[in-house]
């Protein structure tokens, strides 16, 4: 293969790079708009359904709940529970906690 | 057969190693220590690279009949048969399968235009390619060497495995050593590209990404790009399978087995047999050097494309681009993107561009894989 | 071959997707992005169905050659590697495995009639059958429909491997689209066919089952099912080594492995091999219609086939069974036990059929592998 | 495949699945007896060897007996050693609890 | 073909076991059932023998066809597929890299002439081999006799395979079996074999071992065993392959897998591949029991090299070696270093000879695949 | 083959057995050899690199140094860290323990 033949193969090689990425980068811009449009005309609609799978956040929520938490925010206390939930294998919604409590 | 003592004394001796080593065997073998030096002290890239040279050690030892592939009754050796899994391109699809799994695209979602410098970056590929034309390489054997400008090692392992395997192992090693060696390539070309104006410009904080637009995204990029690129299909296309897996939030078991125990297994047997292609009579050869010499230059280039790219768009955008996260665009995840991060800082103390990095990092790695694929779809 | 510009345009363009997309293929992608809806939101099964439905949007695009096999020098595409192990019959058996070592056969054992129902639930599969064949489908293709309504995922794939493999797709994506359906098919069947005295029996508490009866159970069942019908034996058997590998106790290790890491390697590449058999030709026939319609027959006829028996067993036990267990039978474990957990507890609060039902339930397993076995008896 | 064939071979089939499936049944009611008949011969002497892997029970058994427990149920305080233990790859044995105590 | 009820149910009772059954197939499912007895209730090496037992269930049954290969279109057996792994030669050495990623050859690099023991250890495969010639095997089937005296499975299995694969599943099952059986096997000899001064002797505690050399040894194993010896390649090259991947510290990853999920799958496998084997025909023959006797013998004799070496160690280095350490030479990782340390704390209460036991004890690993490696470079 | 091509076998392979690990012994012995006289030279020449990997317990101990341990010895306080760490999938360097203390 000649050296011309193999700066063409630069100029269509590079320049398929570019198109393949530009029309990508075009396709996730319009996909954007696309989910905030979406969004928009829910929060006008809340009875729309939204998202995909919350329940899970729900869940610990709910745990959350019945718990009091002393000195230990919220995030730290559901990383606790679901260590502890993880590895005894037992449900979160059947684990009692009844207090997180830091200790100093 | 006889066995008396001394027919099989000799028998056994003339069967060793030390009896029909050649010299370029022995020679490998060093290579392979060298190789093992770096995975382990110097931390090369050590998953892989750490697997290739005890594959290289392996089927340098004479005799051992390793390699063979199975001859009547007789059952083939054992890197014949691990080999097969590169062979048939099936191991690097997989392990694509695991960086998906591994990737969070968020960043690049956020900011789309992360994909330009990712094209940008795979600028060395071609220069690499024209280079080695020029040194009179084969034109499959030109494309294999360009794609190591991709910094993207299962790439330039499936692309080598499809064009030329005659030069997999020194492809896959020169690969694999630069992407460790990120940190001491890029930074010097940084700071020739750009300036120190250029180098402190903050830029704006990402939108948050919804879960909903991660999701799509990985079918939104397998479809274009497999659409616009046949040939890009079982890179692409496991790649984006292993995102989904991740982002949909419902396959977790799934998606943390593709990149935990599937992708050690297929990384340990992807090593082992790319380290044993590199048996003496091929791998000890001019060509070899002359691979290595445009690996560097198409990492070189490849960085300089993302940068150029890089200060076009700071000029477009009115200085809100910071061109340091061009470079990221080489792939070499997440390495490149903290290279960017590191020099970002150095000329400004509150300058955090890591995650403006990771955008075309990502880019990158979809670049090279595209790059790849033409090639495939030229010369394949 | 020269490389002009406008030649290697033309030549990148007719080999584009856009250039080569026939209208099946382009619809069976519009199939996979609705599968891969039903999968992430609406969570139908979907470690499978997703999977699937990737497999079957990659096998759709054109031009990509990832089915085909090996020609001469050339090795196969990647889907063509992966989907041999639907082909030989492997993955369904090792899927068997893992579910065996996830399995509790207590309430089974602490209740052996359970088994009963697990074989009534199976009425679905043969009525299926035969409206297929009254549909004109061949004995072997009407086999392969009717055991949808084992609602078993594993044993439809793999009998319908062995029997005609083009219907694989359709029949494994309603087998698992109708397993997640499970709680909207079955209640009104069981509120149709039983009365509120009859959903109200609470149940007596089961015994505790020994460690010992439980580890003997995996053997009892594989000898006496495969004795009585061979062809069984890859089914059975290996769902019964899962389930001693975990009962032993003493083989811990191996029984995590083959529940984790070895179901969800296997389950990923089982899901995409069986979508990527969805390619336009053969799918969009109006036979997948037929097995979708088909399939719903079956899941409703092996509800009712579980809850008559249930009724009779009530009859006969003098009120001591709760008819609404029967319904279970059909597998699709837990799902259907947890059904009629929830109608048990609607008719009766204090009512809890959970455990009870879990009997019928894995009895199912068993059954609609039983059922397999002999389609493939007579018509392998 | 004529209609009648087709009817006969649910029957055969379906028939052929009740006749496993009741075998099975069978045969694990005889199971059940003769591992209740055994239990039972078991009792009457006691010196005959019984379980099959009880030591690991008794290995959290010994550790909970070297161990205060302060509001803390066994079952709870079980979960939280094995935890422990596995996570630090220290056998239970080693392991050593002085107090397990819920906090309030 | 009719499909008449009683033409069926003949037809259906005629491929039925109960219609085939030989009394082979009878007696070796009993034997399949004692087997499963000592591996779960008598904890014989039950991650092995379990799924021996299980696969040899499996084989036995009549009319399953689970062993047969590919005939024209039709695809083989579930067994007929996983066997390929034994067959090919494949899964002994991958359980080899995962053994190599759990063990610590600290013990055996701080004292190194712990290798002596791990060789003279391997006295009773010759005395079983020269044994087995006298019983009339032939000097291949001898060989693979022989070799259950290296108390190793995995090479016991791989030899056997290369050499003689009529015998492997007895052979396998007496390695494992005896293996299991250590601590009753090795006491008496020892305690016949030395003197009560000999046992109580207190080793000098080990100097530590550096992180350095630690890396290196494999690498250095697997140079000078591959080249004295390069039929060793597979199992010594994957040993020392998994131990660096531990050793290094850099690929945690890949040594977690190689030791864990790699192991576990393959283990299961492999069981039931060897198990399958042992279908009556081959199995119920005299040469079983020749096999298991002489495979006492084997482990007897083994025991005795250890013993006999330690003594001369104890007395060349003027009593400071224990002769206790010698018998774990044998291998059986880490039965036999257990077995020393118990009856030197017999002995003398504050002796602690487990350490000291550990080097004999890997290097035994080393010794048996070096025999094994020197029997199929003469009968290979 | 007869009984006295047996016997030469054993004598070759036992030979070879015993060549081969005790060539291994003395590479082995060779290797310390090496390691301890460079130990030596680096010990005189504190500059020459030394480790391979000990940056991770420094990350370990730069988060305990932060940190009051109270009745509780670092060994136990690196292990619960760890197991929150890896449970958490939260690095290390940005979890924020202030207090680890035995409860009595
Ligand atoms: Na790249
Ligand atoms: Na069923
Ligand atoms: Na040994």
């Amino acid at each position: 293969m000649s050296l011309l033949e193999g700066l063409q193969i630069l100029v269509i090689g590079l320049g398929t790079v570019f198109l393949v990425l530009i029309s990508l980068s075009g396709a996730v811009a319009l996909e954007s708009r696309i989910f905030s449009f979406l969004n928009k005309s829910k929060k006008e609609n809340p009875a729309a359904e939204i998202s995909t799978t919350p329940e899970k956040s729900t869940v610990v929520n709910a745990s959350v709940g019945e718990l009091k938490l002393i000195d230990v925010d919220e995030r730290t206390a559901a990383m606790i529970m679901a260590i502890v939930s993880d590895e005894s294998q037992i449900p979160l919604s059947e684990l009692n906690f009844k207090y997180i409590k830091a200790i100093n | 057969m006889t066995y008396s003592l001394t027919d099989t004394l000799i028998r056994v001796w003339e069967m060793s190693g030390f009896a029909n080593a050649t010299w370029q065997q022995l020679v490998m073998i060093l290579v392979s220590f060298v190789l093992i030096y770096l995975a382990v002290v110097k931390e090369f890239e050590p998953l892989l690279l750490l697997p290739i040279a005890f594959g290289m050690l392996l089927a340098n030892f004479p005799m051992t009949g390793l390699l063979e592939g199975p001859l009547g009754d007789q059952p083939g050796g054992l890197l014949y048969y691990i080999y097969q899994g590169v062979e048939l391109g099936i191991y690097p699809p997989l392990i694509f399968l695991g960086i998906g799994a591994m990737t969070d695209f968020g960043p690049l979602i956020a900011r789309p235009s992360s994909l330009f410098l990712g094209a940008a970056a795979q600028f060395g590929i071609y220069i690499a390619f024209l280079l080695a034309l020029a040194f009179g390489f084969a034109p499959e054997a030109a494309a294999a060497i360009g794609i190591i400008g991709g910094a993207d090692g299962p790439t330039a392992i499936w692309l080598t495995t499809k064009l030329y395997q005659d030069l997999l192992p020194a492809i896959a090693i020169a690969a694999y050593s630069y992407m460790a060696l990120i940190p001491m390539i890029q930074p010097p070309l940084m700071r020739l590209l750009t300036t120190q104006k250029e180098r402190e410009v903050k830029m704006e904080q990402l939108r948050e990404v919804s879960k909903a637009e991660k999701i799509v995204f990985p079918i939104v990029v397998a479809t274009l790009c497999i659409f616009l690129l046949p040939s890009v299909a079982p890179l692409i296309g496991m790649l984006m399978l292993g995102n989904l897996l991740k982002e949909s939030g419902v396959t977790d078991r799934l998606s943390n087995t593709a990149q935990n125990e599937l992708m050690n297994i297929v990384t340990i047997f992807l090593g082992v047999s790319v380290g044993a292609k590199a048996v003496g009579e091929n791998f000890l050869q001019l060509e070899t050097l002359k691979v290595i010499a445009l690996g560097l230059i198409a990492f070189a280039f490849s960085t300089v494309g993302g940068l150029l790219l890089g200060k076009l768009m700071y000029w477009l955008s009115g200085g809100k681009i910071n061109p340091l996260i061009g470079s990221a665009g080489v792939s070499a995840v997440p390495m490149a993107a903290r290279v960017s991060q590191v020099e970002g800082q150095k000329a400004n103390p509150s300058n955090f561009l890591l995650m403006h990095a990771m955008g075309p990092n990502v880019a990158g790695v979809i670049g090279s894989a595209v790059a790849a694929g033409i090639f495939f779809a030229l010369f394949g």
